[in-house]
């Protein structure tokens, strides 16, 4: 991949046209794609309605590891679902200029992980058509949700979650819309001239329009945090050993944000690619986003050591047996898995060249995504299949359900991405002009 | 292009799958049968036995004060007026038919608790209740009926901000009454586990 | 009292501020500036003088909102049947509310903080920003979300001639009346 | 009496009522036809009735509602048993409603189906055939098999035996302990099996007598154990045992002796020697022992000389001691040299009369002895037998050794008939089928010892198309005798009225009161023997088969006894305690064997004896003699699980296939230890269901243990300073009670009954073998064995692991929704249809005693009408827990109502406490300072399970008492 396109600056009508131009009729190799997605699909309804009508035995679940690999899934993708928001409200408030390029398709990605996250708890739970119990709804029962319970903190956060990114896309969203409705015609227009809610982009639209996203910025940051934090809490408020950590919360955080961005660069690297939006989605901004994941896995490493750390010297045998299992027996695999992939291949990227290398960069971030999601196996199975009670330890095998679910989650996922990409402007037209010279009858002066 | 149709074969799938999981799991959502007037064996009036004949109901229901059910009536019990009272009326032959045949009536039920609910008559006897307080006015049914239960728009109606109030044996009905006997010094359970274990 | 709209094109934000500059010089106030993305530049003109963006009132009202009603439901609630979970309770006796749960119900406020505040922010931004708009306003034109410029000057009809050269003078591709 | 009729219209409309998560859409309820006095729907009655799930013959009162038994408990009044119940019997339920229980009478023709018959057409079938063979003169090629029955039906088969002029009766029970008799007759001149009063004995020694399991009496002989050995009660006697294999009586031995196997009656001897040679016994048995070389003993036994002589020095010096014999390994070609060997300890150390009481004689003293059944298979196979009449309860097929060849010999008689009521091996080569009723619904009399006479009667009415065997043999003797009702040898119309006749003398018009209180209990004063010491010749047991091949135990199960219960799928999925696997069969294979064969458990090997080879998955064992391998008997399933419950056909599961015809030439008792064994590795594996991951606690003092002395100290000091609990948040209030239990460890055998009358009580599922095996079990308590110390001298530890219902319960607040919360009462409470199934709370339960309904499980019909109709059925996708039978306590709260009372300490008695023999559990407030449960709470020994987590339980176990020298 040259860079030879990147050397004269696009105007904005160029970024008009570029970006509606992901939106034309999409190739055989998308449908390709949505083929691979259609069967994944399939596959996940039908173990999830095998998995309703038979029970949750149809998973591989068992005494003592009730929870398994759809909790870890589940916590995967809300940790995916972290970059989006991070990139659009954090990297805002720091102006981070380098964002804008990105900040779209990783708000998309957020929303739609959040959502394939969103379904786990169903799919979890032993009478899904009961789930509606965790809502606080008035009822003439006069009965109410547990507040003290982590798993109704996570309603909370995620629906808040969900709702705050959803409005926070929207609201980014509103102006290209705007800037779509007038580029197309016919039924697609009138559908857009909705959507856009009108948008003109007058001045009195635009300050509202700042300062509303500015807010909305500042309290998405907190939520940001918070989310994984509340997470978080659904292990570290139990008592299984290698659980009940008050490191969890800032751990968690930290990885979610690593894959998060691991997850921002796999779907952006073939979007540049396919798309030939080299101009937009240039060298400096992999670099960066290199070097964040660079940050974030050195810090989850020292995370992993204080883990260890604590673990021992609490001196406490419980915690020690656990530990010592985790390392040595049945799972270690699946631990030096986790730490090969999240402490030692990113560190290729201290490399400049690597950091600007598609190849080595993708090669990476699946090696985290990777890494990422064992990370959370490692923390819910082999913690609970050697814990207080050594009657009933065990070892958990996937069965058939649980793994097309988790394989179809994955399709799910891309479902709603390569829909996204084909129906709305994945890059940001505004916020791309707003980091290319603005035009000057004068000739271009410092910005 | 097969594309296509892979991806409207995949809609279709989906439609057919959500169909199930909203099917199944709402007909494992356990709701008490409601049931509407209903179509008895023997045309019983409840109107002429408490209403017109002023009959204790534990002359019938006579395990409601000893036993978690109120009972029914032996065939033989009805038989005991009705080998004179009565007698030629076409309902009451059917009775004493049933009675010929040494065959229980086979009466449908109106009045049901789920099954994971503990209901016993006993203790609400032995608190004095009256059978209408939770059955209905009974002397004045021709056929006896009942709409029981939880029902969803009553939920709804709760959501949208209206307190309807519970309906007839359902539990926000019976806790509403408990709370009410505890308030007046009297001891209602309102433990969860002691109706439902 | 009639007025004229007279709406200027332009190509290039430059020429977009000399006009607001001189449309300002010249005591127009009653401006609309149409531009494909916020200019760093225009806002500055326009900005001087006008107060604060009244959207931060909304997200103060609706965040606020969100605490008190999140105490109240997680509090309330509690109440209702008082229960006992991990020796942590919160119930309604003679002598007012004994035992204590507090502490998780601060996350539920926070979250319900952030939900309500981000909800009011957008509406305030929709009812600020005079949205929706169910059809176009006389002086947009679809150019406007692309690459072009616009400014609308409202004034009195006999003032039109006068706005129209200024307009051209400041380097517009197009000065239209609507 | 018209109760019966009226059952059965209850019974049909309670199946309706017993249904599951599934709703019906209309339901129709059926009153009654005639008023009865005796049942209010909704009110349970109890009946007391005889277990016969074994000869031990325990009281059994049966709690009946709306006509159909739901729950059997102990007779509290019973003598044997007062109140307690085995597992066997608690899962007799399942026998009653069996999927699988013939349906009515059937006929089949050699080698074809069964096909449907009428009663009276098949009663003149069998009745023809006798008729034409007794008019031949033929009488003697009649015979009739029964179990062991002591009572009224007894006597109506001898009658009816003498008037057809058949051969007389044989009595099969696999376990017949013919040794203890012939061994009686020889030291004490009394052929007769003694009453064992354990609870005087000071020291109890055992060589191989599995008392905890199987062996005569088990609920007696362990409940009189638990007084004599239980610190609780102040005596803390000390029990040894000696065996090769580590069986569960072994594991809750003070001291386990492991011998080799069949030189028990040279320890024996070598003991009394001991106790001669040191004066502790009287100078004429000397004589006994003259022959017996201490050296030689040591060997041979591989008993060291060290514990010989401490063993003599413990028995000699007990005031009293009780030696008892028997078990597999005593059961060999020496089995009666062993007992008299035993004999003369007892008579040696002064028991006798003390310990051993002879005149409350045991019922198994009137079994035929094995031989008189072997003489009967020669004699069918020599087609002397035209007709054979097989009673209920009677297996020959399956419980008879392959060697002997019962099942060929049987394929001779021209005319067999079954009376069973469940298919089996035996029904299958049968002609007629006469089906039975369970005993549940039968009259009947059983006196497990005399002076004790139990009666049966029908607790409920027969839910098949079955009839009494005594009414069906009244009416072909009668037929074949060409005789009228009220005429004839055979004069009386049903077997009832026979027992009612029979018992008028005795009950003289109270036969009411008498059924109420299960039946006449009476002491029989015990008669004075004197000893005659006979010189003892010390011989190993003889073994067939090759030299060089391991000794193969085949031993009594606790679960099935003989194979008889098997058919329970509630004891199929009851762990057995010492290895923790259910379902499956094992061969119990030493790990030096393991090792030297490459096998790891759960790989399939070959037995092979001379006489047969069977094939089974491997356990490796640390402990078993290494000399041996040991295969539990009476494992099979039982035709309607297979499908349902295990992935193949497996009947070959029971050792008796290995097994010669040998019998102890004295006694002629069967000997259960008669062959050598090879193993062959298969290379194939069928792993086992073993739920327990491990016997080790990784110093996790999840069951604790004091030594003996030092819990006499603490005894006298009373309780240490009590745990302190900081909290920063208030402690919770219990307005009125707060429920509690105690577990003592010390007085837990490990029989696993509290487990099954869980099951029974409380409405669980059976999961079968492969959700067992992966951990999907939904047994609300389950029993765990805790090993420490060496292999050779192990200490087992049994702890009863239940909700331990927490008052800062992990489980409760991290539910979403309330379903786990804390009652007023001091439980923790799951509210089934509140609960989403989030699994949550089992994940954080630090005890995992939270079980989840991970499919729909069901109740095969008619096993659904056993289900307690107080016990919600749950649906799938739920969790659910012990609830210390919450029904129990509204129950008891309500009855303490009706009384204008409040509930009194033993009001409320949950199943497990209930059931249990030795009385390790015990429920109650915590709040009331002289309830039982406070009291043991406040015991010096108290813990609490994993207290250092803070989950402050209301559930404490007390320490095991271990004693110093052992």
């Amino acid at each position: 991949m040259s860079d030879s396109r990147t050397t004269s600056s696009p105007t904005f009508a160029d970024v008009n046209r570029d970006v509606l131009r992901t939106l034309n009729p999409p190739g055989n190799l998308y449908f390709a794609w949505m083929c691979v997605v259609a069967l994944g699909l399939a596959g996940f309804f039908l173990a999830w309605a095998g998995q309703v009508w038979w029970g949750m035995g149809m998973a591989g679940k068992r005494v003592p590891q009730m929870w398994a690999m759809y909790i870890t899934t589940f916590v995967f993708w809300i940790g995916i679902g972290h970059a989006g928001t991070l990139i659009s409200a954090i990297l805002y408030l720091f102006r981070a200029r380098w964002r804008t390029s990105i900040y779209r398709a990783a708000e998309a990605m957020t929303i739609f992980a959040v959502m394939t996250a969103g379904l786990f708890p169903l799919i979890h739970a032993g009478r899904m058509w009961f789930a509606y119990y965790l809502l606080p709804y008035p009822n003439q029962r006069t009965l109410w949700p547990n507040f003290r319970s982590p798993l109704v903190w996570d309603v909370f956060a995620i629906s808040t979650y969900l709702s705050i990114s959803t409005v926070f896309f929207i609201v980014g969203l509103v102006p290209d819309i705007a800037a779509l409705r007038d580029a197309s015609t016919g039924w697609r227009r009138r559908i857009f001239s909705m959507l856009a809610l009108g948008w003109e982009g007058s001045d009195t639209q635009w300050r509202h329009y700042r300062r509303a996203y500015g807010l909305l910025a500042s309290l998405a940051t907190p939520l940001v945090l918070s989310v994984h934090s509340v997470v978080s809490w659904d292990f570290a408020m139990a008592l299984v050993p290698g659980w009940h950590s008050t490191l969890f919360a800032p751990f968690f955080v930290d990885g979610a944000i690593f894959s998060g961005f691991a997850m921002v660069l796999v779907l952006v690297l073939p979007m540049r690619h396919f798309f030939g939006l080299h101009a937009y989605i240039q060298d400096k901004h992999l670099d960066a986003m290199g070097k964040l994941i660079l940050v974030t896995g050195l810090v989850l490493t020292y995370f992993y050591i204080c883990e260890i750390f604590t673990s021992l010297y609490s001196g406490e045998h419980i915690e020690k047996a656990s530990l010592f299992w985790k390392v040595t027996q049945t799972y270690a695999w699946a631990l030096w898995t986790m730490y090969f992939c999240n402490c030692v291949a990113p560190l290729i990227l201290f490399w400049r060249k690597a950091r600007t290398s598609p190849f080595v960069l993708y090669v990476v971030s699946i090696l985290v995504l990777i890494g990422m999601w064992f990370e959370r196996f490692n923390i819910i199975v082999p913690s609970l299949g050697h814990d207080f009670y050594p009657y009933t330890w065990g070892i958990y095998y996937p069965s058939p359900t649980d793994t097309a679910i988790v394989l179809g989650s994955f399709a799910f996922f891309l479902l709603l991405f390569l829909g996204f990409i084909k129906l709305m402007p994945s890059l940001s037209i505004v916020e791309v002009k707003e980091t290319i010279p603005p035009p000057m009858r004068e000739g271009p002066h410092a910005h | 292009m097969s594309g296509k149709a892979a991806v409207g074969a995949l809609g279709v799938v989906l439609l057919a799958v959500l169909i199930f999981l909203a099917i199944s799991s709402w007909s494992r959502q356990s709701s008490a049968a409601d049931a509407k007037p209903s179509v008895q064996p023997i045309n019983f009036p409840h109107s002429v036995h408490v209403g017109t004949y002023k009959m204790d109901c534990q002359y019938c229901h006579s395990e409601a004060r000893r036993s978690e059910y109120a009972g029914l009536p032996s065939v033989e019990r009805c038989m005991g007026c009705h080998k004179i009272a009565a007698a030629d009326k076409p309902e009451i032959k059917k009775l004493a038919a049933y009675h010929a045949d040494k065959k229980p009536i086979p009466w449908v039920r109106v009045n049901k608790l789920p099954e994971f609910t503990y209901f016993p008559h006993k203790a609400h006897i032995r608190a004095n209740l009256k059978c209408q307080t939770c059955h209905g006015a009974v002397e004045t049914m021709t056929t006896f009926g009942a709409t029981t239960g939880p029902r969803v728009t009553n939920d709804l109606l709760y959501l949208v901000g209206l307190k309807p109030g519970g309906p007839p044996l359902s539990m926000g009905w019976c806790i509403e009454c408990h709370r009410e006997q505890n308030a007046a010094g009297k001891q209602a359970p309102l433990d969860c586990v002691t109706c439902h274990h | 009292m009639p007025t004229e709209t007279v709406l200027g094109v332009f190509a290039h934000v430059d020429t977009t501020v000399r006009a607001l500059e001189e449309l300002r010089a010249h005591g127009y106030h009653d401006l609309t500036v149409y531009t494909p993305l916020p200019v760093h530049e225009i806002e500055e003109v326009l900005e001087r003088g006008r107060p604060v963006s009244r959207v931060r009132l909304f997200t103060l009202i609706g965040g606020l909102t969100g605490i008190a009603s999140a105490f109240l439901l997680t509090i309330w609630s509690s109440l209702v049947w008082g229960l006992v979970t991990g020796g942590k309770y919160m119930q309604l006796g003679s002598g007012g509310i004994s035992g204590s749960s507090l502490p998780p119900f601060f996350i539920i406020a926070f979250e319900m903080m952030v939900l309500f505040g981000g909800l009011a922010t957008v509406i305030g931004m929709v009812v600020l920003g005079g949205l929706p708009r169910f059809r176009p306003s006389s002086t947009f034109d679809p150019r406007f979300t692309n690459d072009r410029f616009g400014v609308a000057v409202h004034c009195a009809p006999e003032r039109g001639g006068s706005v129209r050269d200024l307009l051209r003078a400041a380097g517009a591709e197009a000065v239209q009346s609507r | 009496m018209n109760r019966r009729d009226f059952f059965k219209i209850v019974t049909a409309s309670g199946a309706a009522a017993a249904s599951g998560g599934c709703q019906q859409a209309t339901e129709t309820i059926l009153p009654l036809v005639v008023p009865n006095d005796q049942i209010v729907p909704g009110v349970a009655s109890w009946y007391a009735t005889v277990c016969r799930e074994c000869p031990a013959g325990c009281g059994v009162i049966a709690r009946n509602r709306e006509g159909r038994v739901v729950k059997l408990e102990g007779n509290p009044d019973h003598p044997v048993n007062e109140g307690a119940l085995c597992l066997r019997g608690q899962a007799a339920l399942q026998g009653l409603y069996h999927p699988d229980r013939l349906s009515g009478p059937s006929v089949r023709e050699a080698g074809g189906p069964a096909k449907p018959i009428l009663w009276d057409a098949a009663e003149k079938l069998v009745a023809e055939r006798i008729g034409a063979l007794r008019a031949a003169g033929k009488g003697r090629a009649i015979a009739v098999v029964s179990q062991l029955e002591t009572g009224n039906l007894g006597a109506l088969l001898d009658r009816w035996i003498q008037a057809l002029g058949a051969r007389p009766r044989v009595t099969l029970e696999p376990f017949g302990y013919e040794s203890i008799r012939a061994a009686n007759k020889i030291t004490f001149n009394r052929d007769a099996i003694p009453h064992y009063a354990f609870e005087d004995a000071e020291v109890v020694l055992s060589f191989g007598a599995d008392f905890v399991e199987t062996w005569l009496s088990n609920v007696n002989y362990t409940r009189t154990f638990t007084r004599m050995h239980s610190f609780r009660d102040g005596r803390a006697g000390t029990f040894i045992h000696v065996e090769p294999r580590q069986s569960l009586t072994a594991a809750n031995a003070d001291e386990w002796v492991r011998n080799v196997p069949g030189t028990e009656a040279m320890l024996a001897l070598a003991i009394l020697r001991v106790m001669v040679d040191e004066g502790a016994a009287d100078k004429r048995f000397a004589e006994a022992v003259a022959q017996v070389d201490l050296k030689r003993a040591a060997e041979e036994t591989g008993v060291g000389l060290p514990t010989i002589k401490r063993l003599a020095k413990v028995f000699a010096h007990a005031k009293p001691g009780l030696a008892i014999g028997g078990g597999v390994a005593v059961t060999g070609s020496n089995a009666t040299q062993t007992q008299v060997a035993i004999n003369l300890l007892n008579a040696a150390a002064g028991n006798v009369g003390k310990t051993v009481r002879f005149g409350p004689d045991s019922a198994y003293g009137k079994v035929t002895p094995h031989a008189e059944v072997a003489a009967l298979a020669r004699a069918m196979a020599g087609g002397e037998i035209e007709v054979l009449v097989l009673g209920g309860g009677v297996d020959p097929v399956f419980t008879l050794p392959s060697g002997l060849k019962f099942a060929d010999a049987l394929r001779k008689v021209a005319l067999v008939v079954s009376f069973a009521n469940l298919p089996d091996q035996t029904t299958e080569l049968a002609h007629v089928s006469l089906p039975d009723t369970h005993w549940l619904e039968s009259w009947g009399d059983y006196a497990p010892r005399e002076g004790v006479l139990g009666l049966l009667q029908p607790t409920m009415a027969p839910i098949r198309d079955a009839r009494p065997m005594g009414d069906t043999l009244l009416r072909i003797g009668r037929v074949a005798l060409g005789a009228e009702e009220g005429k004839g040898p055979l004069p009386w119309p049903t077997f009832e009225q026979y027992l009612k006749a029979a018992w008028e003398p005795l009950v003289k018009g109270q036969l009411e009161a008498a059924l109420r209180r299960g039946g006449l209990f009476g002491e029989v004063a015990p008669v004075a023997v004197t000893a005659k010491v006979t010189a003892g010749e010390p011989a190993p047991a003889k073994l067939e088969g090759d030299a060089g091949g391991l000794t193969l135990l085949a031993y009594p199960s606790l679960r099935f006894y003989d194979g008889r219960s098997a058919v329970s799928s509630w004891l199929q999925e009851a762990p057995d305690s010492i290895t923790q696997a259910v379902w499956d069969a094992w061969v119990e294979v030493p790990e030096e064997t393991a090792k030297k064969l490459g096998v790891a458990q759960g790989d399939m090997l070959a037995v092979k004896s001379p006489h047969g080879s069977l094939e089974l998955p491997a356990y490796i064992s640390p402990t078993l003699h290494p000399g041996t391998v040991a295969i539990p008997l009476g494992h099979r399933y039982s035709p309607y699980q297979r499908p349902r419950y295990v992935a193949a056909d497996l009947r070959s599961l029971n050792p008796m296939a290995l097994l010669p015809a040998t019998a102890d030439a004295t006694s002629g008792g069967l000997a259960f230890m008669a062959v050598k064994v090879t193993l062959t590795k298969l290379g194939t594996r069928r792993p086992l269901a073993v739920l327990q991951a491990t016997h080790d606690q990784d110093d996790r003092e999840l069951a604790r243990h004091v030594d003996l002395r030092a819990a006499r100290e603490q005894a006298l000091r009373g309780k240490g300073p009590a745990e302190a609990h900081v909290t920063m948040y208030d402690n919770q209030k219990y307005p009125g009670y707060r429920w509690g239990m105690s577990i003592d460890v010390d007085a837990c055998v490990g029989c696993q009954a509290c487990v099954v009358a869980c099951q029974a009580e409380n409405n669980v599922p059976v999961v079968g073998k492969a959700s067992a095996a992966y951990g999907r079990q939904l047994h609300w308590m389950r029993l765990e064995r805790w090993a420490e110390g060496s292999a050779a001298h192990p200490m087992n530890m049994f702890l009863p692991m239940l909700c331990q219902h927490c008052e800062v319960a992990p489980c409760e607040p991290v539910c979403p929704v309330y379903a786990a919360y804390r009652t007023d009462e001091g439980l923790n409470g799951q509210v089934y249809n509140r609960c989403v199934g989030t699994r949550y709370c089992g994940n954080n339960c630090p005890y995992h005693v939270r079980r989840f309904n991970w499919f729909q499980y069901e109740f095969p019909a008619p096993l659904e009408v056993q289900l307690n109709p107080d016990v919600t059925v749950r649906q799938l996708g739920v969790m659910e827990k012990c609830t210390m039978c919450i029904q129990r306590i509204v129950a008891g709260k309500d009855r303490a109502r009706d009384e204008k009372r409040s509930v009194r300490d033993g009001d409320i008695v949950p199943a497990c406490q209930q059931t249990c023999p030795t009385k390790a559990i015990t429920f109650g407030n915590l709040k009331d300072d002289a309830s039982e449960a406070a009291k043991l709470a406040r015991s010096p020994r108290a813990y609490h399970v994993l207290d250092e987590i803070g989950t402050r339980p209301s559930v404490t176990y007390l320490k095991k008492v271990v004693r110093e020298h052992a």
